[in-house]
């Protein structure tokens, strides 16, 4: 019996989800800064100790990535777009194609042994893709940590703030940004990347 | 002490000013004083002033380790007023204001007390709850003030953004129109130059780096320039208390923080009352000279180097925009900092310690400048007497271990 | 009018784009690489404006930062004021409309002026201090007298239509300045690929090279910055931000740099996508510091007359704008450089009068040239008194004796219009002073350098280094070893070939003698922006303001929009030699932040209007939009308030609303709550620690209330926790403590319980919680649901776990409200769509929505506090009467249980938590009214509490509140009165604080 | 504006990420009923608020939200040193007033 209340949180396809951008209307501009919003991917926070072997076994079997160690790295897993990023020395953010969330967290928790945590937050928090020559810019106005290229090379991921708000910046590959953002903030953020975009000519998809 | 009148500034003007006499002198310290008060800012020098004034104890030393008036009575926004919320701390700052009322005739020294006004203003239901709750309090207290809704704030305050779109809409304020500000340092020069009439050495330069006690009571201070003794030493050294404590083998229940300020290029007068906002943290005020003068909140780190971070800075202009948008073409001038001696319960100490004859008046934190006089006058009467004064009573350092703290945070919850 | 004093050739400025501006009404024109001071100099206009205490007609005086007369009123519209710009750092551009900012009716003829002379003598430092005393009354009147005369320009009365924003970048060499020293600094550390940030506050980079009569390889020198420039331009990781100011310098090398990028275009930005400035927040690895220095004017009688100015900046006139500021000129110098102007002056083809020059026997090379020229120069001498009034007519010039400070020999005066003095140079330190560290003095050079400063490295004149082969020489090393610093290699940079010029050592001069004492001699003028005189000085040292510090506030010395950058220094000397000390004894006052003034728009950037804070949203805040809810800011959220329907006051609304939730079935968003998951088996532990209750024996799927406590005792957060397995619990936390209580328990597992399995993670957002309460809550939920809420399957105070409206749920059966309620919790995704589904049966149930006042009100008729307004962080459990949620003998002293025991947290008569009631039942007491017993007292009363809550109970049928009343727990049944404001006083009765339902029963049905 | 190096991310980040907590090493008494009343006030609000060198508590809270150790001199803001929780300061008032530290 497990300790642990576990349960699938996901409806049937009848049922209409909404995005924390779902009120938002979209921007057409230009291709120098095109935002994207990527809805309803599944958000997985685990936590555990980095020596448990088991907790490491299980993220490479079920993920099929190694669980990143080094400090503020990301490991993809190119077939199946599912990422596991490190977020602290025992917390890291899964981000796996929509609604297999239940199950890989079912496949974790058989296979992790000792003290661990693992919660869905999907429903708090979406993630958008950022393109275009300019997206340096717009972190640059956007966030205190330093996005340059010889800082931020493709693999990296951050947890920082972003304008008032706080957000996690990965680099998943040399064309693209990620923005993971909170479900509540979302419609700050939203304002705040359409200013600060507008002398970009900003695209933004929601 | 030569008198100040408009008719002697005429007459001096015929003689070229070459006649004006010192405000005070640089005297040599003599080896023992009746009392040393430790740090000569305004509460140091007002402590000082009344010893010698109303309780004839004029063989005292203010030892300064700096310029008199030079911490934090140098660097505040100078809004005084006295609606704080609870008994004891609103008949504090009540003492004190009744002495601003009429401190520029008794220290024949213009202070250029402006009783002006303050506005704090709500933009919360519960801001409005608390300001109705303070102001209730104030208005049995004997303390004037009203709760105004946002019409009556518009009309105190016409460039005020009081429109109902603003992020966080000013829902009402509560009005002191007895307060004010007043010139910062002219208290410093005037406190001082009355106390050193009264006989009172004034001993700059000369910072305070020991305690000698024998048999757990004071009996002197080393200094940079040799022992100096008192066997009543009254510590008012604001942001540094926690040093001169350590000195004396006594720890306070302080922390030191960063407290910023700021000031605008000075624009011709459009703001004749000051502004508070703890709900978007920021303050601001004109002064005299034109300049808006400007605060902002504490560092949230210990610091003792008279600076903070430029964030704490850049969200009071932001509150200030925010709260006047038209001030956002004005310029920033200059920005500094002080060091800030703040309290668990944002009040002051004002204590007798386990060493006999030490006591310390400190804890004032963000907030002090408006109780200067007050503060001076009834630390001059506990030194004199030995025991703490009544209104300074509930002040004592005993609260910590009792519990019985007088939390004025939310009368602080922004510098001022 | 045409530009009298332009040159026909030469300059920086673009002769073919002529723009048109307005100063003081009039109009004229300049062309293209004018500053408003350079185009108003062309046209021949020497007064710019009136001084701000004694409004003597002032001029402009030198070309840059320092300039402290030129300050104007810009803008041709209401909305595009801008106060306070200095003419020499403004662009000039096409309608550009400037104004003085003194000068009544106009700066020519100043109605003031006469008041400033006749009131002169009485005006001196210290002035309001000593009168305006009698009668005490009387000041608030002779205030706004004294409030007339302040202030340079104004504010604008409407808002800006202009946008800001900010960039945060981080490099590893900041260069700051971007003359011979910054430029060569910065190609050396540009050419190792490191990331280079180079800044200059002026239009065109180049510094002094683009005035000076100094040769690069035998060329102009503007032939270099243009290769250098070019070659920086192609370097990648290399910024080049002209027409940026570096306004400070912060610990850790952290610079603000203010770049202006339309305020040289025009009064608002042309275009509305473009930000009028942009403020850069740079972590610089190295910082090199190349600001150059300022001129020193001399000090002497009347220099503040309009056609006294810096030889420096003359030259800058002459050669940078093909401007010459007069005819006839004399040069008054302590040192060689004062000679360039004369020679710039004399290639101008207008007369050089003389070069009066303090020392006795100068032999540089530019002396030699003077001479060859034929110029006059008048050694062991100073000008101590110019003539004229409105502009300069003449130069009194006598022998000086520094050392005694007195004039010496024959005088004699020259008829001039213009007068250029140099008393050395004050490097521009500024920046590396500003997190503390002091200024050095330097005799060989009569000048403070920057101290010592962590990861930063001065350059060139700020470094005290003048001559330009050796600025070249360290700037290159410099740039290198920042570089190398930040981990790169240098190929090296070639040095472009200077002819060396020999130069006659400077002597140290501040303010001139006078024949008269300086009390009663014309006016000396230190600071022109303040009137400040070295007699201001010498009466503050003689009244004993002995501290520079003193000095500086006494007299207002370097208060002004200029900070002092001219007189300063000046001033520090001066009150040196009154107090017979030497200068680095009298030291400087604190340079701070910032270096020129940043308007507060370019400070806030993109935080103001809507995005000054984040607003947080649910995720049904767009239902409740449309449903015409008023929101309520609670924290960052915008949470419903109350939802009127129709015209509806907010007080017919919340009546509906209470009477909906207790006679039918409401429905609240309380998503905005604070949750956390937590896992781990020792969740429970950790629970039970930081909650005064207990928690061993909760049950899975069983939900309680808790209450938790700072350490010292007082309430600080409230809500309940349900056990969802045995090492799996979900907290709530208020809404506005959800943060703070994340970090709280951070706090504590990581720094005092390592050791517990533990682990906590916000879902706060991921879960939407929909809280569906009233009598017919189980009869709507169950249409749409699949678990079995039968009363005793699903008791209160549980938790189960089903389909609602065909998504996953998990729903609690708590209640706020005193009525059977549902709180049910879908992750947020499908959250509107749940909602969506319980409002299809909204009329068969009368489901009605309802907002944060509503809740207010049946919590409190049900005696449930809400932190933060029925506690105030002075109140403990016990004094809510909340003992049954006090576990006192739980194993763990839990967070708050030890200061329960101090004497004052015991004491009986503390302020506790009672209900009131009315008797007048029509009345509502006013929230944060002060309670007395005996309400006949005279003023001071006697307050024994406050009113914390307080509504009009629909359901009751009168008016009803929670207050802390002292011993209130034993005044049960005793009147208290609350005297209002207008003068009315208010009786109620002590009652307990549930006024509904005491024993549970509507929620447990 | 302060600089601050996160022990856990291994990187320096700006003030902006961080929160301060007050004094470091401020450990709740084992036994607190076992207190007297001075203790427990000493514990709770009194502090050592030195002018020089601090041991104090930070957060990292919008990076990893792992609190931390930092050693930093209260009047140039230096920061000396950095270390996890749990781990005890290398640089003391007193290492330095004997030259310990380079
Ligand atoms: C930016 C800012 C804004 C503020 N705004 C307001 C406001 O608007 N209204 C308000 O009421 N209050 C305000 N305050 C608070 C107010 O400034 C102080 O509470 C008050 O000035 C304290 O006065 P003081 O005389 O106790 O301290 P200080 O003026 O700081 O004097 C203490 C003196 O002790 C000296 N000293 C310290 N150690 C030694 C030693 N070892 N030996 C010798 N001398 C020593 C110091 O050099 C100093 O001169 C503000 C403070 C700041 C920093
Ligand atoms: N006695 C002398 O011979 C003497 C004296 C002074 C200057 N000079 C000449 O002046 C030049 C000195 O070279 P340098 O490179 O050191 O100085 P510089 O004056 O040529 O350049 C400094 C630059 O820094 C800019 N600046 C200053 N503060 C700034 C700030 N806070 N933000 C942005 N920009 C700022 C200035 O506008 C200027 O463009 C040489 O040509 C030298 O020969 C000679
Ligand atoms: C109320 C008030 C008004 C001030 N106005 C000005 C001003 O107009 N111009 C100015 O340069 N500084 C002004 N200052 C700041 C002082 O120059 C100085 O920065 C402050 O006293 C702190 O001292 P410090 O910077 O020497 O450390 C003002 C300070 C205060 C407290
Ligand atoms: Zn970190």
């Amino acid at each position: 019996m497990s300790k642990v209340a576990v349960f699938n949180q996901c409806p049937g396809s009848e049922v209409r989800a909404e995005s924390p951008l779902a009120h938002l209307a979209s921007i057409k501009g230009g291709s120098s800064l095109v935002v994207t919003e990527h809805a309803f991917l599944g958000h997985l926070i685990l936590r555990g100790q980095a020596d448990n072997e088991s907790l490491k076994a299980a993220v490479q079997s079920v993920i099929g990535v190694e669980l990143p160690l080094q400090p503020l790295t990301l490991a993809l897993n190119e077939t199946t777009g599912a990422s596991v990023q490190w977020l602290s020395p025992d917390e890291w953010l899964l981000i796996l194609p929509a609604g297999q969330e239940y199950d890989v967290e079912q496949n974790l928790r058989q296979q992790i042994s000792g003290h661990f945590s693992i919660v869905n937050v999907g429903g708090g928090q979406t993630l958008l893709r950022l393109t275009g020559s300019k997206v340096f810019d717009l972190l640059s106005k956007s966030c205190v940590y330093d996005v340059h290229e010889r800082n931020f090379p493709v693999g990296k991921g951050v947890s920082t703030t972003f304008a008032k708000a706080t957000a996690i910046i990965r680099r998943p590959n040399e064309q693209e940004w990620e923005l993971v953002i909170r479900r509540s903030f979302s419609d700050y953020c939203y304002r705040w990347i359409a200013d600060a975009g507008r002398e970009f000519d900003l695209t933004f998809t929601v | 002490m030569q008198r100040y009148s408009g008719f002697g500034l005429a007459k001096h003007a015929l003689t070229h000013n070459e006649n004006w006499q010192r405000l005070w002198r640089n005297p040599t310290p003599k080896k023992k004083y009746d009392v040393i008060i430790v740090g000569a800012g305004g509460h140091g020098l007002a402590t000082a002033y009344y010893l010698a004034k109303e309780h004839g104890i004029t063989n005292v030393a203010v030892i300064e380790k700096g310029w008199l008036g030079g911490g934090n009575t140098a660097r505040n926004t100078t809004i005084v007023r006295s609606n704080y919320l609870w008994d004891e701390a609103a008949a504090l700052y009540e003492h004190a204001m009744k002495l601003w009322e009429g401190l520029s005739q008794d220290l024949n020294y213009n202070v250029m007390f402006s009783q002006r006004g303050v506005l704090n203003l709500g933009h919360t239901l519960q801001d409005m709850r608390d300001i109705q709750r303070r102001v209730n309090a104030n208005r049995l207290n004997g303390i004037d003030g009203e709760v105004l809704d946002t019409q009556q704030v518009q009309e105190i305050c016409p460039i005020l953004n009081c429109s109902a779109d603003a992020r966080f809409p000013v829902l009402g304020a509560s009005w002191q129109p007895r307060a004010g500000v007043a010139r910062h340092d002219a208290v410093a020069w005037g406190f001082a130059r009355g106390a050193d009439a009264l006989g009172v050495d004034l001993i700059q330069q000369t910072e305070v780096i020991g305690m000698r006690i024998e048999d757990g009571q004071i009996v002197g201070v080393e200094t940079n320039r040799g022992f100096i003794g008192a066997e009543t030493v009254g510590c008012v050294a604001a942001g540094n208390s926690s040093v001169l404590a350590k000195m004396a083998g006594i720890k306070l229940p302080l922390e030191s923080h960063p407290l910023q300020a700021l000031v605008s290029e000075p624009i011709k007068p459009i703001l004749d009352t000051v502004v508070m906002s703890n709900h978007v943290h920021g303050y601001a005020s004109q002064s005299d000279k034109g300049d808006l003068v400007i605060g902002a909140g504490i560092d949230g780190y210990n610091g003792y180097g008279q600076r903070g971070s430029y964030p704490t800075i850049e969200h009071t202009l932001q509150a200030i925009v925010e709260m006047f948008p038209v001030f956002s073409r004005v310029r920033m001038n200059r920005q500094w900092g002080g060091i800030v001696d703040t309290c668990p319960d944002a009040c002051p100490i004002l204590s007798a310690t386990p060493v006999k004859g030490l006591f310390f008046n400190c804890g004032w934190g963000t907030g002090g400048f408006k109780a200067t006089p007050g503060s001076g006058n009834v630390f001059a009467w506990t030194l004199a007497k030995g025991y703490a004064h009544p209104l300074a009573a509930p002040f004592s350092i005993d609260r910590f271990v009792s519990g019985k703290l007088i939390d004025e945070h939310g009368a602080a919850g922004v510098a001022h | 009018m045409s530009q009298v004093n332009r040159l026909g050739s030469g300059g920086y400025i673009d002769r073919t784009q002529t723009l048109t501006f307005t100063f003081n009404g009039n109009q004229y024109t300049g062309y293209k690489g004018d500053t408003l001071a350079s185009a108003l100099l062309a046209n021949g206009v020497g007064i710019v404006n009136r001084s701000f205490k004694y409004s003597r007609p002032r001029g402009i005086v030198a070309a840059g930062a320092e300039e402290p007369n030129a300050i104007m009123q810009l803008g041709a519209t209401e909305a595009a004021q801008v106060p306070n710009i200095r003419a020499t750092q403004q662009a000039l551009y096409s309608g550009l409309t400037a104004r003085s900012t003194n000068g009544w009716p106009n700066v020519e003829n100043d109605a003031m002026g006469l008041i400033g002379k006749l009131g002169g003598p009485m005006m001196g430092p210290g002035f309001y201090y000593k009168t305006f005393m009698a009668p005490a009354s009387m000041w608030m009147t002779y205030e706004k007298f004294i409030r007339k005369a302040a202030g340079l320009g104004r504010s604008p009365k409407e808002k800006d239509p202009d946008q800001y924003d900010h960039y945060h970048r981080h490099c590893d060499v900041l260069v700051i300045g971007a003359g011979p020293a910054g430029l060569t600094a910065a190609l050396a550390a540009g050419r190792s690929g490191a990331r280079v940030i180079l800044c200059d506050e002026q239009e065109q980079m180049g510094g002094h090279l683009l005035d000076t009569r100094d040769q690069l390889n035998g060329k102009d020198a503007s032939l270099w910055v243009s290769q250098v420039l070019a070659e920086l331009a192609t370097m990648p990781e290399v910024l080049l931000l002209p027409r940026t100011t570096a306004n400070g310098l912060h610990d850790h090398n952290f610079a603000t740099l203010h770049e202006r990028r339309t305020e040289h275009l025009a009064d608002t930005a042309p275009d509305a996508n473009q930000v009028r400035s942009r403020m850069h927040h740079v972590r610089a690895h190295q910082v090199i510091l190349a600001s150059g220095a300022h001129e020193r004017p001399l000090v002497y009688a009347n220099n503040d007359v309009p056609g006294n100015m810096l030889c420096g900046a003359v030259s800058t006139y002459i050669r940078r704008y093909a401007v010459v500021p007069g005819q006839r000129l004399v040069v008054t110098t302590t040192n060689d450089d004062g000679y360039r102007a004369a020679l710039d002056w004399a290639e101008a083809g207008r007369e050089v009068v003389a070069i009066v020059d303090a020392r006795p026997s100068p032999e540089g090379d530019c002396v030699k040239e003077a001479r060859k020229k034929g110029i006059r120069i008048i050694t062991g001498s100073a000008v101590f008194e110019a003539k004229g009034s409105k502009r300069v007519t003449g130069a009194r010039v006598s022998g000086v004796d520094p050392a005694t400070f007195t004039l010496t020999g024959v005088k004699d005066d020259l008829a001039c219009d213009t007068i250029a003095s140099s008393g050395g140079f004050s490097p521009v330190v500024h920046l590396s002073a500003h997190t503390g560290t002091r200024p050095i003095w330097r005799d060989d050079i009569i000048g403070f350098v920057p101290g010592k400063v962590k990861g930063l490295t001065s350059v060139g004149a700020v470094n005290g280094v003048y001559a330009l082969d050796r600025i070249l020489a360290d700037a290159a090393e410099a740039g290198t070893n920042a570089a190398l610093a930040s981990g790169f290699n240098v190929a090296g940079v070639e040095l472009p070939s200077v002819t060396k010029q020999l130069e006659s050592k400077p002597i140290a001069l501040f303010q001139v003698p006078h024949e008269k004492p300086t009390m009663r001699a014309p006016k000396q003028f230190v600071d022109l922006q303040n009137d400040v005189t070295a007699a201001g000085i010498e009466l503050a040292t003689r009244e004993g303001f002995e501290s520079i510090e003193h000095v500086k506030r006494y007299t207002a010395l370097g208060f002004g929009t200029d900070q002092g950058k001219l007189g300063n220094i000046n001033g520090m000397a001066i009150a040196a030699r009154l107090l017979n000390q030497t200068i680095p004894e009298t030291g400087t006052t604190v340079f701070r932040p910032n270096y020129t003034g940043i308007t507060f728009g370019a400070i806030a950037g993109r935080h103001c209007r809507d995005l000054f804070d984040p607003e947080r949203y649910t995720a049904l805040h767009a239902w409740h939009l449309q449903r015409g809810a008023k929101f309520e800011d609670v924290g960052q959220w915008k949470r419903p308030w109350y939802f009127p329907v129709g015209n509806e006051t907010m007080h017919d609304a919340v009546q509906r609303e209470c009477r909906a939730v207790r006679e039918k079935v409401g429905i609240l968003d309380a998503s905005t709550l604070g949750k956390i998951d937590i896992q781990g088996k020792d969740a429970r532990e950790f629970i039970g620690r930081v909650y005064t209750n207990k928690w061993a024996q909760l049950g899975v799927d069983k939900c309680r209330y808790g209450l938790m406590c700072k350490d010292d005792g007082m309430v600080m957060d409230d809500g309940v926790t349900t056990c969802l397995g045995d090492n799996h619990f979900l907290m709530t936390t208020t809404t506005g403590g959800a943060a703070a209580i994340l970090e709280w328990l951070e706090l504590w597992h990581q720094t005092e319980w390592p050791e517990l399995e533990v682990y906590f993670t916000s879902v706060t957002d991921h879960w939407a919680t929909m809280t569906l309460s009233g009598p017919k809550a189980r009869d709507l939920l169950s249409e749409i649901t699949d678990i079995d809420l039968s009363k005793d399957t699903f008791k209160f105070m549980e938790c189960r776990q089903g389909q609602v409206a065909g998504v996953p749920a998990r729903v609690y059966r708590i209640s706020f409200t005193g009525e059977l309620t549902y709180e049910i919790n879908v992750q947020a995704n499908y959250a509107m769509h749940v909602w969506k589904a319980l409002f299809a049966h909204e009329h068969k149930y009368g489901l009605t929505p309802y907002g944060t006042e509503t809740m207010h009100v049946l919590r409190a008729e049900k005696g449930f506090i809400i932190v933060g307004q029925d506690t105030d962080g002075s109140v403990t459990p016990e004094d809510l009467g909340m003992q049954w949620c006090v576990g006192y003998d739980k194993p763990f002293s839990w967070i708050g249980q030890r200061a329960l025991s101090r004497p004052d947290t015991r004491r009986e008569d503390r302020k506790q938590l009672v209900g009131l009631k009315p008797v007048d039942p029509k009345v509502v007491l006013q929230e944060g009214a002060q309670i007395v017993l005996d309400p006949k007292q005279s003023i001071p009363m006697k307050m024994v509490g406050h009113v914390t809550s307080s509504y009009f109970s629909p359901t009751l049928g009168h008016g009803f509140a929670l207050a802390l009343l002292m011993g209130g727990s034993k005044r049960m049944g005793e009147k208290v009165y609350m005297p209002m404001a207008d003068g009315t006083v208010i009786e109620a009765e002590v009652v307990s604080p549930i006024f509904l339902d005491p024993k549970g029963v509507r929620q447990n049905v | 504006m302060l600089h601050i190096f996160c022990p856990y991310c291994g990187e320096h980040r700006e003030e902006a990420e961080f929160r301060p907590k007050g004094q470091a090493h401020i450990a709740r008494p084992l036994s607190p009923e076992q207190c007297s009343d001075e203790e427990w006030a000493d514990y709770l609000f009194f502090r050592d608020n030195p002018r020089g060198i601090h041991h104090e508590l930070w957060v990292h809270a919008t990076g990893c939200r792992k609190f931390f150790n930092v050693t930093r001199h209260t009047v140039s803001y230096e920061i000396l040193e950095t270390y996890k929780m749990g781990e005890k300061p290398k640089v003391t008032a007193e290492s330095l007033a004997k030259g310990g530290r380079s």
